[in-house]
């Protein structure tokens, strides 16, 4: 019978089905809004719905992200850690550290060769606000979160830029907006202090081979780029889904 | 006409030392075959290890955003410590042989033990205790006691024994130093000061890091040099600097060269700049005492002045006073590093004394970068407040 | 690429005014104010020291744009009048350093202290201002000229743009937030506005504690009126005191302010949102009757 | 397995004694006594000379209690920050600050009595950056009141010599003449001595009880140890103190022996490190009851109130092993100046919270030691924004305890200041360690 992972987080819903054989049947990504538990019921009736499967038919589903108390009907709970782990493991077996940037949370996991999670880092309560700090960058200047990630690849120099604190380095980029410096390198110096300050926590775990980059940032190749070129290694993202909703895959999984 | 003092060679020597320190150690331990030993406070007693033939080398920052440290140090410790500790790790002291830190704050002895700890090729390091109490009748003496250990271990590492001639010859060196900054310092007591923050923090950082007796041949041209100096740059209002580790030239470029108004630092009360060189060692038969009155009753850093018995004030407070008044201070700017909980611990006090005083005062946060606009508005809108009456119409 | 519908709550609305009654034509000083922010960009006209026609728009990623964009708004409302019929203008805010044609700059600290004066009259002697950034306190005298000022330290920076995260979070408009937050039967306890990544943190765990949107907004307000308080009581704050920028329009704030203080802030006789732009334009004028002296 | 649980039949001494104290500081005025104010680390036998009527006020308990009652901490901390203290600086000194400020005094059940109690005399320490500093602030908010600070920074134990102790007892000899100078009173050498000798036998009995929690099960949680342990921070040269502890240390003995322990399932043990966020003592209900993990051990409250043999002669290993008192030291007190050398020695070497500030080394060894010693299966640290020596080196021990094979958790927050203490997010930590580590919720 298949099993469901739900992972309610700040900004998005995320729901996936999966089929017996860990197979994902669906997923769904909807934005949490203010009312948890109503979305949560919706996304998970939707992803029921792409997956073909009656919800009586769910042998067990798993919460992660703000857990039961978002998503009552679930049957267990799952950390986030926890989560991140199981879903970075399943999609890239041959990842060694998870890093999970996500709205308001990043962390970073580390995993043994047989998926258990060895070590973890969450970000010091300083350095929060990663993604919904670049949220409100790209409202600041105007440009869609495509472009946003694509202008920091034009960028031809580096500006230095404060990457422990989002509310010191929006005062900086106000300042550098009004200086006219160029979009693309008030971009790259985001990405670059974001990348900062998400590597400064993985650093806690002592970092190996595979990096895997999950949660919403890791669209934004611009911020794929910063993150190499901090870690000084390749730093990959999952292919097959997309890169939110891992963690509702681990918490899946966990249901199995 | 006079000169410009930005046309000085001995100015544009400083400058190339403050900016190209790694690469000066490098050719200094080239050309000599001695050893470089960083230190992380200015409460290091420098001359024990000049006299051993040591290059002393102040330990400091880039003020370039890093992501190395934060394993090792957590984000409430100042941001000077990560800076530091973030330069060592990134292999940009690899010349070190030594690093000491002189009992300072706890950011400073946080940063320093993972310093030594994690930075490779250092061969020796040893945590001084320097008195806390500086208001204290027995610093001095326990401070001496702690300089002979001091000593006995440089003569230990090297190899060497550090005779009273090395003693004397060292301390020479830096009292010299000491007064001819002194000097460069009291010229800007003038209507007309010959040189800028900016410029002074060059001429100190500077010393901080190369043969003092090196930078004292340049120092002496740049004395001589000084007397016929005559800028054409408007003064504008007498900033008095307050702080510690300021040494962020985009703090003076800001302040002194970017703004709406004219704006000039005629002194700077930090740990680069005037508590570095302040008061000289009065050398005597006891060369080690004599080394310890000199740091124990040097103007003290906030994190050794506290009220003791019968001594209720701070002694920093009364340097500043005399400061503000001999160099006709307009205005302060109490530059803090974010987190610097001695300085912190002042400011309450500080603040009230400026405002009995008369004097006008602005505090800014320092962190890695700054925030220059914000900065900017500040510090404008602190001299707007000091003037233009006639704009009340 | 998934894509998520966004509100966006944290939007208030753009206004243009113009005071019919009078004739620019009959001035003996026309002069112009910008306060170009980091939120929001405001341009007024004055009429020999009379505020006659404002804009209050939205700031662009260009500081220029968005100063041309205000002035030109608020001529068009005018109509007949050019750039070329003002006197005087003058920069002040974030982004005054790049207002090209603007004669001069001037902190916004010390055109809120005039503007103030203006907005709500001469016995104002402690003004507040809440930008997007920053917090200032600022004690005036009778004829606005600012004899001290606080602004916050680093870690309470953003306190204003605060407002707009958390009302997003909530999706509530930006404009109501004020009024919804007074409708609790008890006040809650502050959430902790050291900063702003802090208190997203805790709202949101306030939300997964099913805690209402009114309570929540409760609890933010009151915590900002707490940090604005200490700011307040720090630069001395004297029973005429006043309220400009943006917040003075977030009933929620400004009336737990108030209760802390207990003292009544003085009511403006203009949008106090365009004191720092009315303060630049009378030191405008000022400026041009001291060049033609 | 089930263990079998009891109540601790010296609680309300202990209780009674805390609640007394803070009256005793309040009355000492109404009988004619003296009453003095200083960090809980400061010499504590000296002032006691001056007389049995001599009252102190130590500024750390009193802080911790403050920030227990968070609505009253939350006012102190504002009224502080109006005039201009920054919000970064030690949470315990800023309660203490604000209490002054407001003219509150806080008892320890929570009663505000009006106004603040003054001493009249501040007398502290300084090695962190801030002990002096914070009498002399305080000493200001009170208008005026004398102060002295002694020194105390000469560098660890293990490297002690004659000339550090000496440099430490002669300004004691020096506070001693101030002392007599600020309250008009003749100094009673015989009572130092007595202070002198129940301070070191208070600090001893301390580490012997805390070394009876190696004992599995153990018979003491967290939250008891800090009821006991914080006597050596209030008054440890009271002989009423001394009296407690060896009370307390036949029924801890006893407990041991019959085996009850402090939870009825332990399944995990593990041990601390800084001090807790005192006004949210629930992170060890939540791991109690949830996990069936007991704290068996804190470098806080062990480093803090006992006295230990602590760092080897090489510095190279921690020894959890009590501090010898003058009598098994064979060392006699006769007069003052013996007097003060034994508590400025015993301090300086065997108080282990003013070893580990001395190197990193020191407190990475402390803390492995502790758990192996004290059978601990994790150590859950408290990145604590409350306090910078304490706070100091918690990242540098995480990172070697992780590489020794200790897992490793850590949680952010303020010893002292309820605002910046994130529920939600501990309580998501402390889960997903115990899920990392395969720990079951209990049933």
């Amino acid at each position: 019978m298949p099993v469901a992972g739900i992972d309610v987080g700040s900004k998005l819903t995320k729901v996936v089905i999966m089929g017996e054989n860990k197979k994902v049947l669906s997923y769904v990504v909807m934005r949490t809004g203010t009312d948890h538990k109503k979305t949560s019921e919706e996304a998970f009736e939707e992803a029921l719905k792409k997956a073909g499967v009656a919800r009586e038919d769910i042998k067990k589903i798993v919460a992660t992200g703000f857990g039961k108390i978002s998503a009552p009907f679930a049957d267990e709970e799952l950390t986030q850690i926890m989560a991140a782990g199981k879903g970075a493991y399943y999609v890239r077996p041959t990842t060694r550290t998870v890093i999970e940037v996500g709205a308001e949370e990043s962390r970073a996991v580390k995993l043994d060769e047989n998926g258990n999670v060895k070590d973890f880092a969450l970000a010091d309560k300083c350095a929060a606000g990663a993604g919904s700090f670049v949220d409100a960058m790209i409202r600041y200047l105007e440009v869609t979160p495509e472009e946003f990630g694509q202008l920091a690849l034009q960028a031809t120099r580096a500006i230095p830029m404060n990457a422990q604190c989002v509310v010191f380095a929006e005062s900086e980029v106000v300042s550098l907006l009004h200086s006219n410096v160029p979009k693309a390198e008030i971009s790259r110096a985001i990405h670059d202090a974001i990348a900062d300050r998400v590597a400064a926590i993985a650093r806690r775990l002592d970092i190996q081979d595979d990096v895997l980059l999950i949660g919403g940032l890791a669209y934004d190749i611009g911020f794929i780029d910063s993150m190499k070129r901090e870690l000084g290694r390749e730093v990959y993202v999952p292919e097959e889904y997309p890169p939110e909703v891992i963690p509702a895959i681990g918490a899946a999984l966990s249901a199995l | 006409m006079g000169k410009n003092v930005d046309d000085l060679a001995q100015l544009k020597q400083f400058k190339e030392w403050f900016d190209n320190r790694h690469e000066y150690a490098k050719k200094w331990k080239k050309k000599t075959g001695g050893k470089v030993v960083g230190y992380y406070c200015t409460y290091v007693p420098e001359e024990i290890l000049y006299a051993a033939g040591v290059l002393p080398v102040r330990i400091l920052g880039s003020h370039e955003p890093e992501s190395i440290t934060r394993p090792y140090l957590h984000d409430m410790y100042c941001p000077f410590c990560h800076d530091t500790l973030a330069q060592g790790l990134e292999g940009r002291y690899d010349y070190l042989d030594g690093v000491t830190l002189a009992q300072s704050c706890l950011h400073m002895r946080q940063s320093y033990f993972s310093f030594v700890d994690r930075v490779p090729n250092i061969e020796w390091d040893y945590y001084l205790p320097f008195p806390h109490g500086v208001t204290n009748p027995y610093a001095a003496d326990f401070a001496k006691h702690e300089f002979e250990n001091f000593k006995a271990a440089v003569e230990d590492w090297l190899g060497v024994t550090i005779t009273d001639r090395d003693l004397d010859r060292a301390i020479e060196v830096y009292n010299k130093n000491r007064e001819l900054m002194t000097k460069v310092f009291e010229m800007r007591k003038a209507d007309n000061p010959p040189i800028t923050g900016l410029h002074a923090m060059y001429m100190v950082v500077s010393s901080q890091v190369v043969d003092k007796a090196e930078h004292n041949e340049v120092l002496e041209g740049f004395v001589e040099e000084l007397q016929d100096v005559e800028n054409d740059r408007e003064i504008g209002t007498r900033l008095m600097l307050i702080g510690s580790e300021d040494y962020d030239k985009e703090l003076f470029e800001l302040i002194e060269y970017g703004m709406n108004y004219p704006a000039t630092f005629v002194f700077e009360e930090n740990c680069t700049g005037a508590r570095y060189f302040w008061g000289l060692v009065e050398n005597g038969d006891d060369r080690l005492m004599a080394l310890a009155k000199r740091y124990v009753y040097r103007v003290p850093c906030p994190a050794k002045d506290w009220a003791r018995g019968d001594f209720f004030g701070r002694r920093r407070f009364q340097f500043i006073e005399e400061v503000i008044k001999d160099y006709n201070v307009d205005a302060v700017i109490i530059a803090q590093m974010k987190f610097c909980d001695p300085h912190e611990l002042d400011i309450p006090a500080l603040r009230e004394m400026l405002d009995n005083m008369g004097v006008t005062h602005l505090h800014l946060e320092l962190d890695l970068t700054q925030p220059v606009g914000q900065f900017r508005t500040r510090v404008e809108a602190m001299i707007e407040a000091m003037g233009e009456e006639d704009l009340f119409i | 690429m998934v894509t998520v519908q966004e509100s966006e709550y944290w939007r208030w609305p753009e206004s243009i005014w113009v005071d019919e009654s009078k004739n620019w034509q009959d001035a003996e000083v026309i002069s112009c104010g910008i306060d170009l922010g980091s939120v929001s960009t405001q341009a007024v006209v004055m009429l020999d020291g009379e505020l006659y026609a404002y804009a209050n728009m939205r700031t662009g990623t260009s500081s220029a744009a968005s100063a041309e964009k205000a002035v030109n708004a608020m001529l068009e409302k005018i109509g007949d009048m050019k750039r070329d019929d003002i006197h005087y203008i003058v920069g002040t805010g974030y982004g005054r350093v790049s207002i090209p044609f603007a004669q001069k700059t001037i902190t916004e600290i010390a055109c809120h202290g005039r503007g103030a004066v203006y907005v709500y009259g001469d016995k104002v002697r402690t003004v507040l201002d809440m930008g997007g950034q920053d917090l200032k306190a600022i004690k005036v005298d009778s004829r606005g000229k600012v004899i001290n000022f606080l602004m916050n330290d680093k870690c309470a920076a953003g306190t204003g743009r605060g407002i707009e995260v958390v009302c997003d979070l909530l999706s509530i408009p930006i404009t109501e937030a004020g009024q919804l937050s007074l409708q609790v039967d008890e006040e809650p306890e502050p959430v902790s506005t050291t900063c702003v990544v802090f208190a997203k943190s805790e709202i949101l765990g306030l939300i997964r504690k099913g805690w209402g949107k009114e309570r929540i907004l409760a609890a933010f307000f009151n915590a900002v009126a707490s940090r604005v308080v200490e700011l307040l009581e720090r630069v001395g704050v004297e029973p005429e005191f006043a309220i400009t920028g943006g917040i003075s329009k977030n009933i929620g704030v400004v009336k737990r302010i108030e209760d802390k203080l207990g003292l009544k802030a003085l009511e403006p006789k203009y949008d106090p949102q365009l004191a720092g732009a009315i303060g630049a334009a009378l030191f405008g004028r000022a400026l041009y009757i001291k060049s033609k002296k | 397995m089930e263990v079998k649980v009891r109540p601790f039949d010296c609680w309300d001494d202990f209780k009674n004694y805390r609640i007394e104290y803070y009256k005793n500081y309040l009355e000492a005025k109404d009988k004619g006594g003296i009453r003095w104010a200083g960090s809980a680390w400061s010499f504590d036998p000296v002032p006691a000379g001056l007389g049995e009527d001599v009252y102190p006020l130590t500024g750390e308990p009193y802080g911790a209690t403050a920030a227990f009652f968070r609505e009253f901490s939350v006012r102190a901390l504002e009224t502080i920050e109006r005039k201009g203290a920054a919000r970064d600086l030690c949470g315990y000194m800023r309660n203490y600050w604000g209490s002054v400020a407001m003219d509150k005094y806080l008892l320890a059940d929570g009663t505000e009595i009006e106004p603040f109690p003054k001493p009249d005399f501040n007398f502290t320490i300084h090695i962190c950056c801030t002990h002096a500093k914070w009498y002399h602030y305080a000493a200001e908010l009170e208008g005026g009141v004398p102060t002295y600070a002694v020194d105390i920074s000469v560098g660890p134990g293990y490297q002690l010599d004659d000339k550090k102790i000496e440099y430490v007892v002669r300004q004691l000899e020096d506070a001693v003449t101030w002392m007599e100078k600020v309250t008009g009173r003749e100094y009673d050498d015989e009572l130092l001595i007595k202070a002198v000798e129940n301070e070191a036998k208070s600090m001893t009995l301390w580490s012997k009880i805390c070394k009876l929690n190696q004992a599995v099960p153990a018979p003491m949680e967290e939250k008891s140890m800090f009821s006991f342990y914080v006597m050596t921070l209030l008054r440890r040269s009271d002989e009423k103190v001394v009296k407690l502890y060896e009370k307390l240390y036949d029924e801890v003995e006893s407990r041991v022996k019959r085996g009850i322990g402090a939870l009825t399932h332990e399944q995990f043990r593990f041990v601390t490190d800084n001090p807790p966020p005192w006004p949210f003592l629930k992170v060890y209900r939540y791991l109690e009851q949830t996990y069936g993990a007991v704290s068996v051990g804190s470098i806080y409250t062990f480093g803090l109130g006992a006295s230990w043999i602590g760092m080897d002669e090489k510095g190279e290993n921690w020894i959890w092993e009590p501090a010898p008192t003058p009598e098994e030291a064979g060392y006699e007190i006769h007069d003052r100046r013996s007097a003060l050398w034994w508590t400025a020695m015993f301090n300086l070497k065997y108080r282990a919270s003013w070893q580990h500030e001395y190197s990193h080394w020191i407190r990475k060894q402390e803390t492995l030691q502790m758990v192996k010693d004290w059978k601990a299966d994790a150590i859950i640290m408290h990145l604590n924004r409350g306090c910078e020596l304490w706070n100091m080196s918690t990242l540098e021990v995480r990172d070697y305890l992780v590489k020794n094979n200790v897992p490793v958790a850590t949680y952010e927050g303020n010893m002292a200041d309820p605002r910046e203490f994130d529920e939600a997010r501990t309580f998501n930590v402390i889960d997903s360690f115990m899920q990392s580590l395969g720990i079951e919720k209990l049933a």
